[in-house]
């Protein structure tokens, strides 16, 4: 029991700490204790990650050291690492990028308010991603969903509220199905832990019984996931609330939390079930229809959209569609490509909003791209990590973007499901991302010869616009989109690694 | 040598085109044309690469028997219509470009007469009939430019047509004129179909310019709106060029025993004849009188046409003198039916009663050249088609062989009809139709050339021994 | 590994920096612009003949996308063939840019494009591997779409999206081919005569390949507006003409027939595809596209959509002679790329410049133009004549290849493809010479005075117009040199 | 089938409940109701999980100082999780509840699609 093994419990522990602690310290303070926890707890999982890479193995950490079912358990590998590394390392940037729009979207006496949601949100998260243990998974999916509401609906304004409002039916509905499907597994198996789940269903399943029970099992979480994650066709409160929200909470949800939930299905579908039982049960060509169908509508609804902020939103409803589409393969490949798209739309997704931000506050606070004509002028660095995003979207190469797309058609020659419909939609999306981020540039990048513009002014604005950690957040943003889209194989070796140590 | 004879007149041409030269300039060119053509015809065999694209297609003028005739006919026929054009267009608005494009396509047809193998004929076909579109469009009206397009138009299919078996000449054997053709009996045995494919596609390209069925309808249309000098050479030596070509390829390139017997022969002569009788026929029922000499071409042009698919050295013979007859023949209807239009702006048949008494001299041209074509004794028109109808009999075709000579006589009655006719009703009028024809003879430059055609259609028939023993000759090489 | 293969980076980088320079230094002063864009554009284009010269066969490795995927350039004979005509035209379309913008206005920001366009096509050029030249590839797509949406108009901006569709979904097309070429096969890169892998992977699972196969060609087929996929072709003729006519004429077009020349016979090779159902169907495309183009072309009456279309029947003589799949189909591709680079830009030229001049857009109008501005028109008529395959015009030489090549070839689909060459070639004489004829001939009842302002433009639009049909002629008489060297390259991949 | 639904009845109430609430909190417009459907829904899943850890003829875990033999106690763990979803869904309804009342305050409608309009009005 190395000491390493203490690294998930304490980022947990940590970040719940500060959320309490900051009850009583004042906005400013409350921003610097989470930065700090989420840099703390970045660096373990930094740590974590190297640890496992030496030791070669996932573990279990039993929580104060009580066994199961008193105490409930922890299982960190590759994977649970490298997914809490990119997600505290994101929330930090986002958080600290944004944290000037932060300071004027949300009154002064909510801000600490604020600040604590998204360190509940934050440890929530990495719950969610360590848990060994459904029922904790639930209890942390609940507070995940009230902090998420929060944090979309601290930016004053009726808009925000009622965005809210659907969020939080949408996923209390996700919830309570969720919880049906753990107290029927529960009822099924007699145990809350994954692996002695595991073991018994490989078991009714050996001797096929109980078949039906099961399907329904799988089919709630499942689809409770689905309603949470915002796949089609459950994506309609993601629009409002995505788009709504302040540019950091945009950020957190569109790039994390929804990560998180779809992290916690695939370990469900790993440590609970298995790919051969999906496969026996068709859930994963469901889920596969599904993703094909989100990565055609999403990015159809994102081509109507003309503001901003809901054009991404939609788009990250055609890319969680990917994931699940690489989930939906059902092989390993494929799985390693939707993990890998987390991972990049992670840094993608962000980037996209906290850029969007930028040239909304350039352009008068409007959203719509009339009003946003011009604004890369006066914007440069968030132009330029615009279009970064947009290519990596579209996939092209040295962009992580391709990469995904790459492995994604890779998984599909090798899948047994139908590889030519698979990469038409493919192909289809890709035109799609086009046809709405391409114009998006140009507008942004729209000059009429009328208005006597002078470039020094705009050589001037670069280092202008925006306070410091606004720039070095876009710029990080882009390095590693680049990094991921040009070095991705250790990446993927992780991942790999991370997955069969899941299984 | 060959190579001044083609840019003399191109040179001219141009050189009118931008110096707008008084037209006695023409008549220098053309002397000096038929000067070196002359020369040319008494100067030995010679083939000389003139440029190398690459080491398969390169440029190559050859003189031989069969240039030497053609050449001749072209440059002497050219000439003469000159001296008559000076005349007919002296109230044309724009006689300068006329005379230059002439000139500049009697450079086309002599670079064709004086081509030495496939690749330098198809570029002076396509020359040659890119430069006679403008003869055709001169007067500008709306119906000669859209008979100039549809001319265009013909040329260029039928070029391409004969590009395939170009091209399949180019990979199975080469593309130089040989007597006898080309191909080793290896490579026929191996692909014979495509071989025969690709000749009779030649043969129906080029076989165009020459209005065979059933690509003719261009003719009627292009040659009529052109102004009578014009029609008159079209029709007269330039759809030679295409019989010419069609000589090349099948004696030259192909080999007459590829063709012989085979499939494409049988096609060949039926479409043939059976343009003939249609020609004729059609002619028959013309009324306006330029179209009906144009139809009467397209039957005769399939005269020669019959000829040389009977691939008999009389059937060959009789065709090479045909081709020569009927080109002055031709001529010299058009021209008169020229002068009459130019005289008395009538161009209907049924309103030419009497015109004999105001133009004697022309329509007893006009008869005479009739008569010629018809195929009276001893007129040149007898000549050929005794060697026509001959060969036909000699070639062994079963039915065709018997069915060819009928049809050729039927349409020569048929040709009786439409053009003595014209020559009956010219002369010999009703009591009451008196002095329905106003207008006067045509001036003396215009009238000579008639005359002289006329008078080679007879000389060419009684004559006509030397010619034959030297087309006997030619066609001793290629059998 | 060449020691000096970084250079192969220059001609990419100049032109894209000179072209950032342009709209950073916001050259307003015509002059100084000018001089900037032709400084940039010669200097690079000797050092693409430096580079033709000295680093044939260099490669340089610029990053590792993963471990099979990696960024290289090298520069082999077909990638000669494609940056020496690139880089010979540029300069001479530059001259002819500068006069000519004149009139459209918006000129810091066309140059600025225009210029970093020309890096982007030596890219697709100089590409070692598949996904190298993919990137170059949907570079140059976004690259090249605000010079299609120049003018700012509805059209243009229509014309832009159309155009952004189809080459993305054309690149997506060709992404998938990639896509199982690095991942079933194992790698893509360009090497001469097709990948071992692939020929071992044809027996064992050959009817997936060959379905690939047909993806990708089309895929990259779009670019070079194969059918179904050509009609973004004349929609873009919205564009300045200028673009029309160095873009959607030569690079970008001639960049789609490059990429499917290298995906024919660098990757796949010929001899696994010859004589399959896969070879067919592209045959049959591109023949059907070639008669589909000149039809459209005779019916269309403005003047840039008919060249428009008449690049595309003529790109497909390309895709035609790639898809023998012989020495002499390629070698005939090779010299038809060629051939039709020089006549198409003449001919577009010229259009554009009477469009310039007269401001006549419509065939009907051109009547009795010859009379006007001779030069214009002379050289119309030589572009026509050569583009009819006249011979001792170039465009006689490419053809000749295509036919041999369909008769050496020999199978059903070749033939219909035969048939399709003469067709076209009639089609072609009409719609040309229906303009030519018009405009010397004008007709009976044409006052001599109307288009009393239609002259031959200056200089600067006049002299590449003459120098391009000098060059025309002379590819014409004097292919031998160029012939030979299609035949090496031919002779490497067989 | 019949007997069956009757031996477990447990289980047909909570699912009967369970259909009940998720009705509600999907059909009806009203947000309490459709909060008061949510609860419903939570409440039926608590009853099916303790009807799952009841074990007849045994008494719960409660008077834990005088300590006899286990077997006597039914299944303590359905228990705890119960308590623990309690606890999570009266915290969950008291933030629900708490975002009712600041949307009545701001729209003055429990009706969300008119909510929705309004807002959609108010940012234009």
């Amino acid at each position: 029991m190395d000491f390493a093994c203490n690294f998930p419990f304490f980022s947990i522990m940590l970040l719940m700490f500060t959320g309490i602690i900051s009850m009583i310290a004042g906005p400013r303070p409350a921003k610097i204790l989470s930065l700090a926890a989420l840099g703390i707890s970045t660096v373990l999982s930094a740590l974590l990650i190297a640890y496992i890479n030496q030791t070669g193995e996932s573990f279990i950490y039993m929580m104060g050291h009580f066994p199961a079912p008193f105490g409930n358990e922890i299982s960190a590998g590759m994977f649970e690492a490298v997914m809490a590394f990119g997600i505290c390392g994101v929330a930090f940037l986002s958080l600290w990028g944004n944290g000037a729009s932060t300071k004027t979207d949300i009154p002064e006496k909510k801000r600490n308010l604020y600040y604590i949601m998204m360190d509940m949100l934050m440890a929530s998260l990495l719950v969610l991603i360590y848990t060994n243990d459904i029922f904790t998974a639930y209890v942390f999916v609940e507070l995940n969903t009230i902090a998420a509401c929060a944090i979309v609906m601290s930016k004053p304004g009726g808009e925000t509220i009622a965005a809210t409002i659907r969020y939080l039916i949408m996923s209390l509905l996700g919830s309570g199905l969720f919880l049906l499907g753990i107290s029927l597994i529960y009822a099924l198996t007699g145990h809350l832990l994954m692996p002695n789940m595991h073991e018994i269903i490989i078991e009714l399943v050996h001797n096929s019984n109980y078949t039906l029970p099961l399907i329904v099992i799988v089919g709630l979480f499942g689809v409770s996931m689905a309603i949470k994650s915002a796949l089609f066709p459950f994506h309609s409160w993601l629009p409002d609330a995505h788009g709504s929200a302040t540019t950091a909470s945009s950020a957190v949800l569109s790039g994390l939390v929804l990560k998180g939930y779809i992290i916690l299905l695939i370990k469900l579908f790993f440590r609970v079930f298995s790919l051969d039982i999906l496969k026996e049960f068709h859930i994963s060509d469901v889920l596969l229809v599904l993703g094909l169908l989100g990565m055609i509508m999403g990015s159809v609804k994102a081509i109507k959209e003309t503001n901003i902020k809901r054009m991404i939103a939609y788009s990250s409803v055609a890319q969680i569609g990917y994931i699940f589409m690489g989930i939906g393969m059902d092989i390993t490949i494929g799985l390693v490509a939707a993990v890998f798209q987390i991972l990049v739309h992670m840094v993608t997704k962000p980037m996209l909003f906290t850029a969007a931000g930028g040239l909304i506050n350039v352009s008068g606070h409007k959203k719509d791209f009339e009003s946003l004509q011009g604004s890369a002028w006066k914007d440069p660095l968030a132009g330029v990590s615009f279009i970064v995003g947009s290519l990596s979207m579209i996939g092209i190469p040295l962009f992580a973007g391709f990469i995904v797309k790459y492995y994604l058609a890779a998984a599909a020659f090798d899948t047994s499901k139908n590889t030519l419909i698979i990469l038409a939609v493919l192909v289809l999306s890709t035109v799609l991302n086009a046809l709405y981020y391409v114009p998006a540039i140009s507008k942004i990048y729209h000059r009429d010869e009328a208005s006597k513009f002078n470039w020094q002014d705009v050589l001037r604005t670069i280092g202008a616009v925006g306070d410091f950690p606004y720039q070095a957040s876009l710029i990080i943003f882009i390095i590693l989109n680049i990094i991921l889209g040009t070095c991705s194989g250790p990446v993927f070796q992780a991942l790999e690694m991370g997955l069969d140590m899941l299984g | 040598m060959g190579l001044i004879c083609i840019l003399l007149p191109i040179i001219g041409g141009i050189w009118l085109l931008y110096k707008k030269r008084q037209t006695y300039f023409v008549r220098l060119v053309l002397l000096l044309h038929v000067l070196l053509t002359g020369i040319l015809l008494f100067l030995p065999d010679t083939s000389w690469v003139v440029w190398k694209l690459t080491d398969q297609l390169n440029i190559v003028l050859k003189t031989d028997g069969l240039s030497r005739i053609f050449l001749a006919m072209v440059s002497l026929i050219w000439l003469v219509v000159s001296v008559y054009a000076q005349d007919y267009l002296e109230h044309d608005e724009n006689p300068i470009r006329f005379f230059a494009f002439y000139l500049l396509t009697l450079g086309g047809l002599t670079g064709l007469c004086l081509a030495g193998n496939f690749m330098t004929l198809y570029l002076f076909f396509e020359a040659m009939s890119l430069l006679s579109v403008p003869l055709v469009l001169h007067t500008m009206t709306r119906e000669a430019v859209a008979a100039a397009l549809k001319y265009l138009i013909y040329s260029i299919a039928g070029a391409s047509m004969a590009l395939i078996g170009f091209f399949i000449l180019l990979h199975y054997g080469s593309i130089e004129f040989a007597a006898g053709g080309t191909l080793s009996a290896a490579v026929i045995s191996e692909h014979r179909d495509i071989l025969l494919a690709g000749a009779l596609f030649t043969v129906v390209g080029f076989g165009t310019k020459a209005g065979i069925f059933p690509m003719h309808s261009w003719l009627p249309t292009a040659h009529p709106v052109a102004p009578a000098p014009a029609s008159a050479v079209l029709s007269g030596v330039i759809t030679k060029a295409g019989i010419f070509a069609v000589i090349r390829v099948v004696y030259y390139q192909f080999g007459v025993e590829l063709i012989a017997g085979s499939w494409v022969q049988y096609v060949w002569i039926i479409l043939s004849l059976i343009s003939v009788l249609m020609g004729s026929t059609l002619a028959f029922k013309e009324q306006i009188l330029k179209k009906r000499l144009a139809y009467s071409s397209v039957s005769q042009l399939s005269y020669i046409l019959f000829g040389l698919g009977t691939l008999t050295p009389t059937g060959f013979v009789g065709a090479v003198l045909h081709v020569v007859c009927h080109s002055v023949i031709k001529n010299g209807l058009f021209l008169g039916a020229g002068a009459v239009i130019h005289q008395t702006h009538k161009t209907k048949v049924r309103e030419l009663d009497g015109i004999g008494k105001v133009m004697p001299v022309t329509m007893t041209c006009f008869t005479i050249c009739a008569l010629a074509l018809v195929g009276i004794p001893p007129s040149g028109g007898f000549v050929s088609k005794w060697n026509l109808i001959a060969g036909s009999l000699e070639s062994g075709l079963g039915l065709i062989s018997w069915l060819g000579p009928v049809i050729l006589l039927v349409s020569a009655v048929l040709t009786a009809g439409y053009l003595l006719g014209i020559s009956v009703q010219a002369f010999i009028t009703g009591k009451d139709k008196n002095g329905a024809a106003a207008g006067q003879e045509v001036s003396g430059r215009m009238r000579n050339s008639q005359m002289l055609l006329a008078f080679l259609a007879v000389v060419l028939g009684v004559f006509s021994g030397p010619l034959i023993s030297y087309l006997e000759t030619i066609a001793g090489g290629l059998f | 590994m060449g020691n000096n293969a970084w250079f192969l980076m220059i001609p990419i980088l100049v032109p894209l920096i000179g072209g950032i320079l342009v709209s950073a230094c916001h050259m307003e002063q015509r002059r100084l612009r000018q001089g900037f864009v032709m400084a940039t554009v010669i200097l690079n284009s000797v050092f693409v003949w430096a580079a033709i010269f000295w680093l044939q066969g260099k490669e340089f490795r610029l990053v590792e996308l993963s471990q099979s995927m990696s960024l290289t350039l090298s520069l082999d004979g077909l990638g000669c063939v494609f940056a020496g005509m690139v880089a010979v035209l540029w300069p001479i379309a530059s001259v002819y840019a500068f006069e000519y913008m004149k009139h459209e206005g918006g000129e810091v920001r066309f140059f600025k494009y225009y210029t970093m366009t020309y890096g982007v096509t030596l890219g697709v050029a100089f590409s070692h591997n598949l996904v190298t030249m993919y990137l170059f590839y949907e570079m140059l797509t976004l690259i090249t779409l605000p010079l299609v949406m120049h003018s700012k108009t509805d059209a243009a901006k229509a014309a832009g999206r159309k155009y952004l569709v189809f080459s993305i979904g054309g690149a997506s097309l060709a992404f998938i081919g990639m896509v199982f070429l690095y991942h079933v096969v194992g790698d893509a890169t360009f090497t001469a005569g097709g990948m071992m892998a692939v020929q071992g992977l044809a027996a064992a699972k050959g009817q997936n390949l060959l379905t690939i196969f047909v993806i990708t060609f089309i895929g990259f087929g779009v670019k070079a507006a194969l059918f179904p996929f050509h009609g973004w072709l004349p929609t873009a003729g919205v564009a300045p003409t200028t673009v029309t006519a160095l873009l959607h004429a030569v690079a970008v077009v001639k960049a789609g027939a490059f990429a499917v020349i290298r995906i024919t016979y660098y990757l796949f090779g010929a001899d696994v595809l010859r004589r399959t159902w896969a070879q067919n169907v592209v045959l049959l495309l591109a023949a059907f596209t070639i008669v589909l183009g000149s039809a459209k072309a005779l019916k269309e009456q403005h003047v840039k959509r008919r060249l428009a279309y008449s690049t595309i029947s003529n790109l497909s003589y390309i895709l035609l002679g790639a898809a023998l799949m012989t020495p002499l189909g390629l070698q005939a591709a090779l010299t038809h790329m060629i051939a039709h680079a020089f006549i198409k830009i003449t001919l577009f030229y010229c259009a554009g410049s009477i469009i310039y001049k007269a401001h006549y857009e419509y065939v009907p109008q051109m009547v009795g133009l010859a009379g006007r501005m001779p030069v214009v028109m002379g050289c119309f008529t030589i572009g026509s004549l050569a583009l009819m395959g006249i011979p001792l015009l170039p465009a006689f030489i490419s053809k000749a290849g295509l036919l041999t090549g369909i008769v050496e070839l020999g199978t059903p689909a070749a033939y219909i493809g035969m048939g399709a060459l003469l067709i076209s070639a009639v089609l072609t004489a009409y719609y040309l010479f229906s303009i030519v004829i018009r405009a010397y001939f004008p007709g009976k009842g044409f006052d001599i005075t109307s288009n009393q302002d239609a002259r031959d433009p200056n200089w600067l639009m006049k002299g590449p117009l003459i120098l391009l049909c000098i060059i025309c002629l002379l590819l014409g008489l004097f292919p031998g040199r160029l012939l030979e060297f299609f035949a090496d390259i031919a002779a490497g991949l067989f | 089938m019949g007997e069956n639904l009757f031996t477990n009845y447990y289980e047909a109430a909570s699912v009967i409940l369970f259909g009940v609430g998720f009705t509600c909190l999907l059909l009806s417009k009203n947000l309490i109701k459709k909060f008061i459907g949510l609860n419903i829904m939570d409440t039926a899943i608590y009853l099916f999980l303790t009807a799952k850890g009841y074990i007849a003829g045994r008494v719960p875990l409660m008077d834990a100082d005088s300590v006899r033999d286990p077997e006597l106690y039914i299944n303590p763990l359905p228990s705890g999780l119960v308590l623990t979803g309690i606890v999570v869904s009266v915290s969950v309804t008291a933030f629900s509840l708490a975002l009712v009342l600041k949307l009545y305050q701001t729209y003055h409608t429990l009706d969300l699609d008119e909510v929705l309009t309004k807002a959609k009005k108010e940012e234009e």
